[in-house]
């Protein structure tokens, strides 16, 4: 089989990913949607490997999970802080950053 | 040339005087005018001295100079701080420390009753400095310092009383048109020193012969310029008449006497240049003429004493001017002319200074009469000095200005015969404006209103008056007697050939005497016979409304000087700020525009900034896009 | 002896101690600063005395390695024209800190902080002179900015932020510019022998000429926008209307010499080709500034302004003398230079006196000062005696040079400026009419006339005005062989009396 | 089974049948993320896609990423998600009404651009370009060919990543800490609270949940002595849950009051 196909998947869904981060509002949604992005990202990784034959790829792929790991907590955390003082998981609402 | 170490002395005492004077201040209000009088009254001592001194050398040694410093030296211009005094300038020193202290003994009585006298003493002694520099400095530029140093001292005195908005404004008009005359001074010594590389009187003398036409014509013509601008002549005679602004005693000494003929001392001593000239000397003559009907014109219908004075000294000038425009035979006359109207023109002014002193600082004639009574002296000093101008023999008017009428009459051809009629015309003119202020003054009956009490003044101030009116008696005979003055001052001026005489000087006197006949006669008849109103009538010839408007001279200046100029520097302050500042500040406003332009991107929603990184994503995927094709 | 590190030195350790002086004791730290103006001041006149007149070559030469791995010294030295410039601006500061006594009052900051910046300004004004590298030249050029800057916007008048502002980025323009273009020579100088920033290296550079052109209109344009020359000209009235008038004393006296001083020093000596090929612009500019800020002035209600554009249109004189390459037109322009500082530095001095006592600037809210304030009157009819260049004053000379310098060579452009002095005429007597004489108007009855301190500040301003009048000599005699040196160096030599063509 | 699952993977036509079978799947999945209105619905299938993910990764020869990713993210990373869900409410359903106004149709053509680009892009790149396989790269093992990397090349980003990850926790612990801005009410300010309020109804404190001697749970309210029920007897929680018995049936009105008499 191809392993182009794998890459062709990996566009997908990054792009999908990318619509759901500028389309949802819900903050968690939009979180998934960036660990979607990870992922396909780290699915391109991984078969670069496979088509280049060494393990490079792999060991990239498994920073970006611990990078990835890492965000999730500092991302839900902030999300806590903000629902906390907002009642609100909205993006939207969080918009004092103009002007 | 001999040189001398107390030349420097004639200016450095008044200039003394009038630094002690303005810098003690108040403290020398006392004996500020004393010590000023002394020292002008030294500084005229001095100026004997040195008569004496020079009497007493041959005619080749008597010019001396003296060297002061080196004032400017740079590459090839150098000019050094010296002066020099030869047969032209002793007579000026002369008359003007000699007229300069008489005005200053007039105006200690004169300007008693002033809060600033000690100021005004300060003035003139920084005055007299100034014009001696004029006369002694010995090249161009030294001469500059002099003439602007006079313009100065003029600006000062004319608005001594500057409280009053109109004397202020009249300061402010003399010191700017004479400032257009000083520009022509500049020109001419730029021109110098571009073609000569020199700018001393004897360099550029010497320099004449290898100098092209041209270039003499353009030096010339711009020390004419000069020359209008610091005599009142046409185009620039405009100041004048509101110069007499200023306290009586400054009309008489700087805007009759002296400063105003220092036209007449460049065109004379700038003789070489002109006789190498003919056209820029053709242009004198033609200056001298206007002038001369102009101010005589204006004087027939000024009911202010003062003015009409002023327009007669303009007048006078303009004699001065023709004849120092007829070359070499002229020059001594115009210089004659220049002493001798020094004397009654002084004479008259410190007059009419007596009569407004009498008469509570009125000044218009109409408001006179019959004065004659009440200040016998008065109208003897300036009857004396009536006689001279008109040129009644043998007063000394009759000398000097017959000698002008006389050589514009040879001066040969059309031209003569022009120049001859002019000057007779004026005189006869002159003849009818002096009487009119002689009937209107003195005569008829009195028409003052009552407040005004007439009486003659003290012993201070007539007794200059008195000294002036014996040099308008004598002065002419002295000066013309076995032409001394004519052989004084020969050394200076190069002879050519005799021109024939069209009209022999008897037949000249007896022209001039019947037209001066005539012209009183006219007055008489006129003033005399008639009740003279104490308004200035208004239904009046349109001639009379254009002499009493100075010919129209200010509204001429004002609607092709003033007003566009005051219409270009509204525009330009306008235009300063909307367009230049408006050109800088438009970029600071592009700048702040496409700011907050671009402001309305940051919308604060984080997803809105999502959408602008992915749009950069699509961006950079379509350029790699491109370039990878 | 390092004279000219020890001129930067000294107001510097002024404003260490005026630093360090208590906060409350405001006199003590205006004495202070006076004192280490006076310093510099003495100090400079006995370097001045040892300055040797004839040699044309940089004197009190300095040279130490600053920043080794870019090639740039801190290198000083100075020659005719630099000297008197330094010895005008250490003439200037003790003036400017004695008359203007109380102007520090009311600002942002505290009255230590003006003077301190006045004081590192000093430094910085001998320095900007002085330096012969390049890049140091520059960064005191910009650094200049920053005091001003300061002294402009927290201690001035009226719109004071925004006229700082404008100074500052108008300035930081023509400084990028002049950046861009000392860079490109640095570069250059590298395939041509070695990096360096040495002015004396930098002139030998072999260019060609649309470089020349191009890196000549980098410095110009700085210089033109300091000097300020039209168009580039309308940060002044704005800067010199919000400033204290010893801050405007300095800015016009001093700082905006830089340009002219520049336009000599580095346009004239790096790009001898370039300045030939932009000489006849230079000088319509040149011209356009005399008559037009002769106009602008004259249309003037507000005095400071009025003086600024006086300032404007005498520096158009100093170009013009400049760029007319004779021995006549430089020397004019140099002691132009010196003498423009005093005769500004008086009007603003005395026009700071009078605005200061009446509370406004505005020209015809003044009225009959001559009979209330005969002293404060004098003074300013002098120092507007000297503007107008009245025989006598000191500016006549040097003004009078520029002209007969330049006619020699351009006539006709000689001819338009001269007709600048009777605008000159009109300037002056415009505002000497309206606020010293006439009746004494409303508002006027009061005010006090000079008092000793003001006395003693603008007496040796007007004292060197008329003695230089009569006597420039002295500076003539230094200034002279740098200019036949300046003028030599770029193949020029005085026009000989032409005797009209014939 | 991981070998087995290896030896699927790497077999051409299997891997084929396997890839067109879970690939539409999950990008189905993705798109269905979009579109849901739930969170938690879309968490569930989010974790969907990882699973396939991590399939993919075990089929293309990287079965410790295949594991880790299990572990990690349908693990640990979507746990997480679910817990902040709960604490922000399960429940909460998202307008998918778009209110910045053009945003939508210009994040769809950007994407569709995007998308199509980069899949132009791959082609041109990849197109007959076989792949090498990292059968030679695992011939040690799989996980041995990473450590061998990891231990040696990537060492020191290693090392980076761990302290990465140590500060992460640390910073998700601050901002997760309640930073109490007033000091915690005592008792007796919170009665004093109580009289001070506008009414005396709640002086006593909120009633008890539950129906004494017929049901005393939670999710019960209480009765009023007029045998209503009352609403702020029970966690606002449960009602917000829905999680409320309705205690209609227990009120006054329901009960059989009559008394049977003894005899």
């Amino acid at each position: 089989m191809n392993a182009a196909n794998y890459l062709y998947l990996s566009a997908l869904l990054f792009t999908i990913g990318a619509v759901g981060v500028v389309v949802r509002r819900n903050a968690i949604v939009v979180f998934m949607c960036i660990e979607l992005m990870l992922n396909a990202a780290n699915l391109s990784f991984v078969t670069f490997s496979r088509i280049n034959g060494d393990l490079n790829g792999q060991v990239i792929a498994f920073f970006t999970m611990v990078v990835a790991a890492c965000e999730v907590v500092v991302g839900l955390a902030i999300i806590v802080t903000i629902y906390r003082s907002r009642r609100s998981a909205s993006i939207d609402d969080a918009s004092l950053l103009k002007r | 040339m001999i040189t001398s170490t107390t030349l420097v002395y004639l200016i450095a005492l008044p200039l003394a005087g009038s630094a002690i004077l303005l810098l003690a201040g108040r403290r020398s209000d006392k004996w500020g005018h004393l010590l000023a009088t002394a020292l002008s009254a030294s500084s005229f001592f001095v100026g004997l001295y040195q008569l004496s001194l020079m009497l007493g050398r041959s005619n080749s040694e008597r010019p001396i100079t003296q060297k002061l410093f080196e004032w400017i030296s740079v590459g090839s211009f150098k000019i050094d701080a010296s002066l020099m005094l030869d047969q032209l300038s002793i007579c000026f020193v002369l008359l003007i420390t000699g007229v300069g202290t008489l005005i200053h003994i007039y105006s200690i009585s004169y300007m008693s009753h002033d809060p600033d006298r000690r100021r005004f003493f300060a003035f003139l002694n920084l005055f007299i400095a100034a014009m001696l520099l004029l006369v002694l400095g010995d090249s161009y530029l030294n001469l500059y310092v002099g003439w602007e140093g006079v313009g100065l001292a003029s600006y000062l005195l004319i608005g001594f009383w500057n409280q009053k908005p109109a004397y202020a404004t009249a300061s402010k008009k003399a010191f700017v048109m004479n400032r257009i005359g000083d520009m022509g001074l500049s020109f001419a010594i730029m021109i110098a020193f571009a073609t000569m590389g020199t700018v001393s009187f004897s360099g550029v003398k010497e320099a004449v012969d290898h100098t092209s036409t041209a270039a003499l014509t353009g030096i010339g013509l711009m020390l004419l310029v000069a020359a209008t601008g610091k005599s009142a002549q046409f185009p620039l005679q405009a100041w004048l008449g509101d110069a007499m602004a200023g306290p009586t005693p400054v009309s008489a000494l700087i805007h009759a006497a002296t400063m105003v003929t220092a036209g007449v001392y460049l065109i004379t001593r700038s003789n070489f240049i002109f006789d190498a000239a003919p056209t820029a000397q053709l242009l004198v003559v033609i200056i001298g003429a206007i002038t001369l009907m102009f101010g005589a014109l204006i004087g027939t219908a000024k009911d202010d004493i003062k003015k009409a004075l002023a327009a007669s000294t303009m007048s006078q000038i303009g004699y001065m001017i023709l004849g120092a425009g007829l070359g070499p035979v002229g020059y001594a006359f115009a210089i004659m002319h220049l002493l001798t109207h020094g004397f009654f023109k002084a004479g008259m002014f410190l007059g009419a200074g007596s009569v407004m002193h009498g008469m509570n600082d009125e000044v218009n004639m109409r408001k006179y009469g019959a004065l004659r009574k009440f200040m016998p002296i008065t109208f003897a000093t300036f009857g004396l000095g009536y006689l001279a101008i008109l040129g009644v023999p043998p007063f000394a008017g009759f000398y000097s200005k017959d000698m002008i009428i006389e050589t514009a009459f040879n001066s040969g051809g059309a031209k003569g015969i022009i120049l001859g009629c002019v000057t007779l015309l004026g005189a006869g003119i002159t003849a009818f404006y002096m009487t009119r202020v002689m009937i209107l003054t003195f005569t008829g009956k009195s028409r003052w209103d009552d407040e005004a009490h007439p009486h003659e003044s003290p012993w201070l101030m007539w007794l200059p008056m008195a000294i002036l009116a014996i040099g308008s008696v004598t002065s002419g005979y002295l000066l013309s007697h076995g032409d001394a003055l004519v052989n004084w001052l020969s050394p200076l001026f190069e002879h050519h050939g005799e021109h024939e005489e069209l009209l022999s000087p008897m037949v000249v006197s007896g022209l001039a005497l019947a037209m001066v006949a005539i012209g009183v006669a006219i007055a008489f008849v006129k003033y005399s016979r008639n009740e003279v109103a104490s308004v200035a009538p208004t239904d009046v010839s349109i001639f009379t409304t254009i002499a009493r408007q100075d010919l129209l001279q200010d509204r001429f200046n004002e609607a092709v000087f003033m007003q566009p100029g005051q219409a270009l520097t509204a525009v330009l302050v306008k235009t300063d700020e909307a367009v230049i500042d408006g050109a800088v500040r438009g970029v600071g406003r592009v700048a702040l525009g496409s700011g907050s332009a671009l402001r309305g991107v940051q919308t604060g929603f984080v997803r809105s900034y999502a959408a602008l990184i992915l749009l950069g994503a699509v961006a950079l995927v379509a350029a790699i896009w491109v370039v990878t094709q | 002896m390092n004279w000219l590190t020890l001129l930067m030195a000294l107001p510097l350790l002024g404003s260490v101690v005026v630093a360090g002086l208590p906060k409350g004791n405001e006199k003590l730290v205006k004495q202070v600063a006076l004192a280490s103006t006076l310093i510099v001041m003495g100090a400079t006149i006995a370097m001045a005395v040892s300055f040797q007149r004839d040699n044309v070559e940089l004197q009190f030469v300095e040279k130490y390695s600053w920043i080794p791995s870019f090639g740039i010294n801190y290198a000083l030295g100075v020659d005719g024209l630099a000297l008197v410039l330094i010895l005008m601006s250490t003439i200037l500061a003790p003036v400017v800190v004695l008359a203007g006594w109380n102007e520090s009052h009311g600002g942002r900051w505290s009255v230590k902080v003006f003077y301190i910046l006045i004081l590192v300004l000093e430094t910085m004004m001998i320095g900007v002179f002085a330096a012969t590298d390049v890049f140091l030249f520059y960064v005191i050029f910009e650094a200049m900015l920053i005091p001003v800057y300061f002294l402009i916007g927290g201690y001035g008048t009226g719109e004071r932020s925004a006229a700082a502002v404008k100074f500052l980025i108008y300035s930081l323009f023509g400084g990028l510019l002049m950046l861009a273009s000392i860079i490109a020579l640095y570069v250059m100088s590298g395939a041509q022998g070695g990096h360096t920033f040495d002015l004396a290296a930098l002139s030998q550079l072999q260019m060609s000429s649309m470089t020349q052109n191009l890196l000549f209109l980098g410095f110009f344009i700085a210089f033109a926008i300091k000097a300020p020359l039209w168009p580039l000209h309308t940060w002044l009235p704005d800067a010199a209307d919000s400033a204290t008038p010893g801050t405007s004393v300095l800015l016009l006296g001093v700082l905006d010499k830089v340009g002219t001083f520049g336009m000599i020093r580095y346009c004239l000596t790096l790009f001898p080709e370039a300045s030939k090929t932009f000489t006849p612009m230079i000088l319509v500019l040149a011209l356009i500034s005399i008559i037009y800020g002769a106009i602008l002035a004259i249309g003037q209600r507000d005095l400071k302004r009025l003086i600024a554009f006086t300032s404007i249109s005498h520096f158009g004189f100093i170009t013009l003398g400049i760029f007319a390459m004779t021995s006549q037109g430089y020397s004019g322009a140099a002691l132009y230079m010196f003498n423009h500082g005093f005769s500004t530095a008086a009007l603003f001095l005395v026009g700071g006196w009078m605005i200061s006592r009446r509370g406004s600037s505005t020209i015809s809210d003044f009225g009959g000062l001559q009979r209330i304030t005969p002293v404060m009157a004098w003074m300013f009819f002098l120092a507007g005696m000297s503007s107008l260049a009245l025989p006598g004053m000191s500016s006549f000379v040097s003004e009078f040079l520029v002209l007969v310098g330049t006619f020699t060579r351009y006539p006709v452009h000689a001819i338009i400026a001269t007709f600048g002095i009777v605008l000159a005429a009109l300037y002056i007597l415009i505002p000497v009419q309206k606020a010293l004489h006439g009746p004494t108007t409303p508002g006027n009855e009061n005010l006090s006339d000079l008092n000793l301190r003001e006395k003693i500040a603008i007496a040796p301003v007007i004292a060197i005005i008329v003695v230089l009048g009569f006597y420039p000599a002295p500076l003539l005699n230094v200034i002279n062989p740098a200019a036949t040196h300046v003028i030599a160096q770029l193949g020029f030599s005085d026009p000989v009396p032409t005797s009209g063509g014939k | 089974m991981i070998d087995l699952a290896i030896q699927v993977g790497q077999t051409a036509k299997p891997e084929a049948t396997l890839f067109w079978i879970l690939a539409p799947l999950s990008v189905a999945a993705a798109l269905g993320m979009l579109l849901v209105k739930k969170a938690v619905h879309s968490a569930i299938l989010m974790a969907f896609v990882m699973i396939s993910l991590a399939i993919f990764y075990i089929a293309q020869g990287a079965p410790f990423l295949g594991i880790v990713q299990v572990v990690v993210y349908t693990g640990a990373v979507m746990m997480l998600f679910l817990f902040i869900l709960m604490l922000v409410g399960v429940d909460s359903s998202d307008s998918l009404v778009e209110t910045i106004k053009g945003l939508r149709p210009i994040a769809i053509t950007a994407a569709v651009g995007f998308g199509g680009l980069m899949i132009s892009l791959l082609g041109r790149a990849t197109l007959g370009r076989g792949a090498v396989g990292v059968e030679a790269a695992n011939a040690d093992g799989n996980v041995q060919g990473i450590a061998n990397l990891l231990f040696s090349t990537y060492v020191w980003p290693f090392e980076v990543v761990s302290a990465l990850l140590i500060t992460a926790a640390l910073g998700s612990m601050v901002l997760a800490h309640h930073h109490r801005i007033q000091t915690k009410p005592t008792q007796r300010e919170l009665s004093i609270q109580r009289f001070r309020s506008g009414s005396l109804a709640n002086a006593a404190g909120l009633p008890a949940p539950g129906v004494f001697a017929r049901h005393n749970a939670v999710d019960v309210p209480a009765l009023l002595p007029d045998g209503t029920a009352a609403a702020a007897s029970v966690n606002a929680s449960l009602k917000a849950r829905g999680d409320v018995l309705n205690s209609s049936s227990f009120e006054l009105g329901n009960v059989d009051t009559s008394v049977e008499e003894e005899k």
